[in-house]
């Protein structure tokens, strides 16, 4: 029953470029289409769960998603139980319908990597694009500054 | 001697060609006349086109061993009194004759051919501080490159080359090899793509006492060239065997490599070999091919060398062309065909093909292994 | 092996989940009185506004997936710690092998004269807003007793029910426990644009009205007329059937490291027990939520025999009415030598104001400016210096950026 | 004053397909995209665009394209758009024009005007694919000739040599001029393939420590880095006299890109020009040279080959054969259309002489002097493909060095704009938010990528020849011929005419 994150994805901020095409993609990815201009054009568009962390005047970027933690302070604070985790990827999903948007997650997530959704509903976070295969932020960096890492000794 | 439908002459143009090879040498040094090796070189006759044959042969000059034989070609009677007057003054000449010939239906047009036994002149050498070897090779390309209509085909001591246009059972007929005999015999018959009909341009090439039969075509020819050039030496005839020659006559002789060291510069082990040899080794045969890179003969050959103490044959690294190699008693053979050596002994001790890049190294017993 | 559980909310299946993260095989039995699949207490205020019509915490297959033995409906009166069994209010007897209290919390309700009357409800379990939303019409005046998280969720969803709501509140200020005056000021402000009625420094001395409420009288003097009364002053641990037992009790249960209580094999979690305070050092009850996971998950993991600490928490709370969002962590009444810095933006009802002591982050609370607030919680937690950043902890977008590389990289390569 | 310069590009975008996402805006390291919040739009300032193409590339919509500006002057075979905006700017400025990377007029590209032979029937073709294919390369002095003991035991000390993997090094560039990942990219991809990198005249970083074994250290007139240690940590020295974009002056680093890593680098105070002055002030004639070079192979023991880099000249076959007698191990030759971080236009445009032409006729006179055998030649300045180093080994040269292609690799767009430090790959500038765009991970794969790439297609011509070993074709001109050449290049180059047979 020990479960835990099959991949995660580590953010390399040394050739992090701040271009924020994983946020683009990632929008993308979660917009139910699959063009770009159509998913930017859409009233509903998605806001992107990987975070480019950047700063004025300071030259180091990276992009944040979610570390699918081994020991997920999200989970445990979750009121709904919308916050769970995957049982087939270790994945921490959460489960948007039944999210009422108390935000006990973000209060908890030590890496600030859960964000409220564009309409503030839900809670919008990096799933690894659980059902694409891959995630996308990764695929399109231009500069291989997200590394997806498969996690062994999974127990 | 120039035939009108002839269009392009040794050393006009590079004349790509196949040719079969045969060699032989007896280590006890026992000699054998030329009949059998003139004999063998016919079931060898598809590889030849009758545009070129020749022979070489060692120990056939025994009262003259001392002298540099010189076999020429003379285009007309001039080329042969100019060549002469260079060789008078440069030389001691203790004898000159027209090398005996027999009249062949198929060979026409043969040149001038004559020999003269020399010694080169001793205030000559004092005066340039030159040794016996290089003065002989200097005058050599002298007469080839500067008298129009002469050409010196044969100038070792104790060896003589006989060759020309035509089958090589013909060309052995017309020199009446018959009536020579020699320790080592080297035979070519030749299959050149062009009509090429000039004598001079038949092998064995030689120069001293190599003598060289080729099969092949070097596609490292215009590296091998300009170096041999950077050494002094003028590739006249624009063949692959002219340079081999030279390049073999540079390393053995003046730069004094070990024949087994100047085989590896010819042909060198594969990097991939080298890198699994103990240390010194590696560290010899890198510093071969560094130092001897554009010795290398790259492209198919197959090679037989002869020299005073033995002969050696020596395939490519790739073995693009066929050479094989028999024994049988003292005698050691090597032809392009295994036909070819059974002609001259059916019965055999051992027969083996050779691999790339490895040479048949076979000496005269009581002379031993060059080093 | 037999793990019984007293108790179906959150430390239960914290607890439950701890257990089968180490034993698949022992038998688990949860015992409530309340008749429900396991649901959420938080959930209730939602349910009454209809945002959810669902309160379940775990999916329906819940129990069966974890292979848990559900007796729902059942009190339990009595623990014989002697005999290890549990008897329910039908003498039922039940042994087990290791016993978690979970009985979490019990509405506190003053004794006031009155109580005895109609529509007078508490705003805990889920039969508490079944009952309300039974008798709940349009323009119903209602009155709350309360300004707190609870009562607070309660008056959101009343109005979202088109209720007349009044809160009445013993303190000087709303939110007491997690805001601070001005914090306070900010979030009534909101809740009066909605036509909410605050009563401060006041409370309710008697309750009129024939079978149901009709009126109350407030210790100001001032009568108001209520259709509904709802008391929402606070919980106090649910102890009462092991009053006078062995087991050790302060204001909750008391346990060690491991969840444990003094009784061999019997552990407690959740909103019953009191733990450790990272910040003050004291043993307290803090019913939260994640702690009563976090603890039931402890108790879980060392009842199936995992040896495992709880390392403490602090309170911290994450609560929004209507669209304004606040979150507060740690102490928010400091002691007078406590540095604070502060951001007030009273037009955009953004406030942002944090305690620091020694260079080490003692409390917080923001109003809508929350994102990524989680970071300055784990700051707290691992008693991190923000001396030479703490003016960034303002931003809106404060960030690893903000935090020292080392730390930063350690943090996000070291997952 | 009123520029009357109108720029070089226009930025097209096409509004449909733009979604705002600003990734232009913030990858323009020239700002020229900027996003109007009032209408939502990104605009761009044309003026500003190089043409680098960073934004076309990382547009995800692919909503952006650049073209030439079609503004024409009135036609004029002499006066060139190009010669009239020159004269624009200059009027403007007063100063000297600069530019970067090489010279890019229209002389002829002799690379193009040679063919490569092929075997056919008399002489088998080689399939690389089944047959080895050597393209071992030693750079060094080499010894005429090699003695032996009795023993068959080698007696000639061998003098050391670079040994290659691929006849194809990269070319001397500063870290400095360009980035460190830059830098590191090609160190690395030194390391993977089996060649070499140069460090140019900017010392060795310390993050480049670990790939010395693969790097040339470069010794020029500014001696900027230049101690024991750094002339011990590689694998060669190499002194630079000159360089093909810029024959006759020198270099000059503006203080605004020696930041403290550069400046620990180059062993000069931060903010501080790097000058590199036109001459080495202690070469005056060759016979300096010989000593510098004999003061440095001391300095290292004797154990490491120590080259000298020279630009194509006019008299370039004479100077080559006085570095040759001075002790050099290796003359490299740069083209005149070798690249450079920096130079005026006017020289790089005007001054020396194609590296072919160059090539050829040094190697012959080293020929003709009996010297081509002892000294390693390398050229480079022009190189952008296998058959260009085929047609150079086969001209004489025993290994190329590579510098354009290689930053090409790396993703430079050739927009000449180096000298402005602001390069949007990463590669020419010291900006850590633009150096942290090459990703060392991804240029040392794309560089080793390179290299493979050529030594695949190396084999693969080397195989048409017949030739199973790259020293066969060194110096074998019978392999090239010319077209549409005169008699007097063809001389030059030692090679014969297209048609003409063996």
């Amino acid at each position: 029953m020990e479960l835990k994150t099959k991949k995660r994805i580590y953010p390399k901020e040394d050739v992090c470029i701040g271009c924020h095409l994983c946020e683009i993609y990632c929008i993308l990815a979660h917009s139910g289409t699959r063009d770009l201009i159509k998913a930017f054009k859409k009233l509903d568009k998605p806001s992107p769960r990987v975070l480019v962390e950047e700063k004025d005047g300071y030259y180091i970027t990276f992009a944040l998603q979610c570390r699918h933690c081994d020991d997920p302070l999200c989970i445990k604070a979750c009121i709904t139980g919308a916050m769970h985790r995957d049982e087939n990827t270790g994945y921490i999903i959460c489960d948007e319908e039944r999210c009422v948007g108390c935000w006990s997650c973000i209060l908890v997530c030590p890496y600030g990597a859960i964000r409220r959704s564009e309409d503030g509903k839900a809670v919008s976070k990096c799933d690894l694009c659980i059902e694409k295969g891959n995630p996308v932020c990764v695929e399109n960096c231009p500069n291989e500054a997200l590394e997806l890492k498969e996690l062994e000794d999974l127990a | 001697m120039r035939d009108i439908n002839i269009k392009y002459l040794e050393g006009e143009v590079r004349i790509p060609s196949a040719c079969g090879l045969l060699g032989y040498i007896n280590r006890k040094g026992e000699l054998t006349s030329g009949y059998h090796i003139v004999d063998a070189m016919s079931v060898m006759r598809e590889r030849g086109n009758g545009l070129g044959a020749g022979f070489a042969c060692y120990g056939l000059y025994p009262d003259r061993e001392d002298y540099y034989a010189f076999h020429l070609f003379f285009e007309d009677i001039n080329a042969k009194e100019e060549t002469s007057y260079l060789l008078y003054r440069y030389l001691d000449v203790v004898q000159e004759e027209k090398i005996p010939t027999r009249k062949v239906r198929t060979i026409k047009d043969p040149p001038i051919i004559w020999r003269y036994f020399v010694k080169p002149k001793e205030e000559y050498l004092e005066d340039e501080d030159i040794t016996e070897e290089d003065f002989i090779v200097r005058l050599v390309m002298k007469i080839n490159s500067e008298i129009k209509g002469a050409y010196v085909f044969s100038s070792g001591k104790n060896v003589g080359v006989f060759k020309g246009v035509g089958y090589p059972e013909d060309i052995g007929e017309f020199y009446r090899l018959e009536e020579y005999y020699g320790y080592t015999w080297i035979a070519h018959s030749r299959f050149p793509t062009n009509t090429p009909g000039w004598w001079g341009g038949a092998h064995p090439f030689s120069l001293l006492d190599w003598t060289v039969v080729h099969n092949g075509e070097i596609s490292s020819y215009g590296t091998n060239v300009r170096y041999a050039e950077m050494f002094g030496y003028k590739c006249t005839l624009m063949t692959d065997t002219e340079v081999i020659t030279y390049i073999i006559d540079l390393l053995l002789r003046r730069h004094r490599l070990p024949l087994d060291i100047a085989i590896k510069a010819l042909a060198p082990p594969l990097y991939s070999v080298i890198d699994r040899l103990d240390e010194e080794e590696r560290i010899k045969m890198k510093a071969i091919r560094a130092i001897y890179q554009s010795c290398l003969l790259n492209g198919p050959f197959a090679i037989i060398v002869g020299f005073k103490d033995g002969i050696f044959a020596l395939n490519d690294r790739i073995k693009l062309r066929p050479l094989v190699a028999g024994e049988k008693g003292d005698f050691v053979y090597v032809a392009s065909e295994e036909s070819a050596i059974r002609a001259l002994s059916p019965e055999l001790d051992r027969v083996w093909m050779p691999r790339g890049g490895e040479a048949v190294v076979s000496t005269l017993e009581e002379r031993g292994v060059l080093v | 092996m037999r793990y019984v559980i007293i108790g179906n909310s959150i430390a239960s299946a914290g607890c439950i989940e701890g257990i089968r993260r180490v034993d698949s095989e022992g038998e688990i039995i949860i015992i409530s009185d309340e008749p429900y699949h396991i649901y959420s207490r938080p959930l209730i205020s939602y349910w009454l506004s209809k945002k959810v019509k669902d309160i379940s915490y775990r999916p329906v297959d819940y129990y069966e997936k974890y292979r848990v033995t559900p007796i729902l409906g059942k009190k339990v009166i009595q623990v014989d710690f002697e005999s290890k069994e549990v008897i329910l209010e039908n003498g039922e007897k039940i042994k087990y092998d290791k016993l978690l209290i979970a009985t979490g919390g019990k509405p506190f309700i003053p004794n006031i004269p009155g109580l005895d009357k109609k529509n007078i409800f508490t705003f805990i379990r889920f039969d508490d807003v079944k009952k309300i939303n039974e008798v709940i019409f349009d323009g119903a005046k209602v009155i709350v007793i309360g300004a707190g998280l609870s009562g607070l969720k309660a008056v959101e969803a009343l109005i979202k029910r088109n209720c007349k709501v009044t809160v009445v509140e013993l303190a000087g200020r709303i939110l007491g426990s997690i805001l601070d005056e001005d914090g306070a000021r900010m979030v009534q402000e909101i809740f009066e644009e909605k036509g909410v009625i605050f009563l401060l420094e006041n409370s309710v001395v008697e309750i009129f009205g024939e079978e149901k409420v009709r009126e109350i009288l407030l210790k100001s003097g001032e009568a108001l007329p209520a259709d509904i009364l709802i008391f929402a002053i606070g919980v106090v641990p649910n102890v009462d059937i092991f009053r006078g037992t062995k087991l050790k009790i302060n204001r909750g249960i008391l346990v060690n490291e491991r969840m444990e209580t003094n009784i061999p094999d019997v552990y407690s979690a959740g909103d019953v027990v009191e733990a450790l305070d990272l910040l003050t050092n004291e043993d307290r009850v803090i019913p939260i939520l994640p702690n009563a996971y976090m603890q039931g998950e402890i108790a879980g993991l060392n009842m199936a025999g995992r040896e495992v600490k709880y390392s403490g928490s602090f309170s911290m709370n994450s609560i929004g009415f209507f669209d304004v969002h606040i979150m507060s962590a740690g102490i928010i009444n400091p002691p007078a030598e406590v540095e604070v810095i502060k951001r007030i933006d009273l037009e955009r009802k953004i406030y942002r104001k944090l305690y620091i002591r020694g260079g080490k982050i003692l409390g917080f609370m923001f109003i809508n400016s929350i994102d990524r607030t989680g970071m300055i919680v784990d700051l707290i937690k691992n008693r991190i210096d923000v001396s030479n950043f703490k003016d960034r902890l303002l931003s809106d977008n404060f960030g690893f950026l903000d935090l020292p590389k080392e730390f930063r990289k350690e943090k996000i390569l070291g997952v | 004053m009123k520029t009357l310069y109108e720029s070089d590009f226009i930025v097209i975008r096409d509004e449909i397909r733009c979604i705002r996402c600003k990734v232009c805006v913030r990858q323009c390291a020239n700002e020229v995209h900027q996003y109007d919040e009032e209408d939502d739009r990104v605009i761009a300032e044309n003026s500003r665009c190089v043409g680098c193409h960073r934004c076309v590339t990382l547009c995800p919509t692919k909503a952006i394209t650049i073209i030439r500006n079609p503004l024409d002057f009135r036609e004029n075979y002499q006066w060139t758009a190009r010669a009239i905006k020159d004269i624009y700017k200059q009027a403007e400025t007063g100063g000297i024009l600069l530019t970067g990377m090489g010279n890019d007029k229209e002389y002829p590209i002799y690379w193009d005007r040679l063919l490569i032979n092929a075997s056919q029937v008399t002489n088998p073709s080689i399939d690389p694919l089944r047959e080895p294919m050597e393209l071992k390369t030693f750079i060094g002095r080499k010894p005429e000739k090699l003695e032996f003991d009795n023993y068959g035991r080698l007696i000639t000390e061998i003098p050391p040599q670079l040994e290659l993997e691929v006849p194809i090094m990269f070319s001397a560039m500063s870290f400095g001029s360009i980035s460190i990942n830059a830098c590191e990219s090609l160190a690395r991809a030194s390391v993977e393939v089996g060649t070499f990198w140069n460090t140019g005249e900017g010392g060795l970083h310390k993050k480049l420590y670990p790939y010395k074994e693969r790097a040339i250290v470069q010794c020029a007139s500014g001696r900027f880095g230049v101690d024991v240690e750094y002339l011990n940590a590689g694998s060669a020295i190499e002194i630079k006299i000159g360089q093909g974009a810029k024959p006759g002056i020198g270099g000059h680093l503006p203080g605004e890109k020696v930041g403290e890593e550069v400046s620990q680098t180059r062993m000069i105070p931060i903010g501080t020009d790097a000058i590199s002055p036109a001459p080495h002030h202690d070469i005056y004639s060759i016979e300096d040279l010989r000593q510098l070079i004999y003061a440095l192979k001391e300095a290292v023991n004797y154990k490491k080959p120590v080259g000298v880099k020279i630009a194509a000249v006019h008299n370039v076959s004479a100077i080559a054969s006085g570095i040759a007698r001075a002790g050099a191990d290796y003359i490299a030759i740069d083209g005149f259309r070798g690249g450079t971080g920096a130079a005026p236009t006017r020289i790089r445009d005007n001054v020396g002489i194609p590296v072919e032409l160059a090539l050829a006729s040094v190697d012959t006179r080293l020929r003709e002097e009996g010297l081509r055998n002892q000294i390693s030649l390398i050229v480079g300045g022009s190189i952008r493909n296998s058959a260009d180093v085929i047609k150079a080994i086969a001209l004489g040269a025993d290994a190329v060095y590579i510098a354009t292609s290689a930053l090409v690799a790396l993703g430079c767009h050739l927009c000449q704009n180096c000298h402005t430090g602001k390069c949007n790959w990463g590669i020419a500038t010291q900006d850590p938010n633009l150096v942290k765009r090459l990703n060392p991970d991804i240029g040392a794969k794309r560089a080793s990528n390179l290299l493979k790439a050529w030594s695949h297609e190396i084999k693969e011509m080397l195989g048409g020849m017949g030739i199973n070993a790259l020293e066969s074709l060194r110096g074998n001109r019978l392999m090239l011929r010319g077209v549409g050449l005169n008699e007097k290049e063809l001389e030059i180059l030692g090679i014969k005419h297209a048609g003409e047979g063996i």
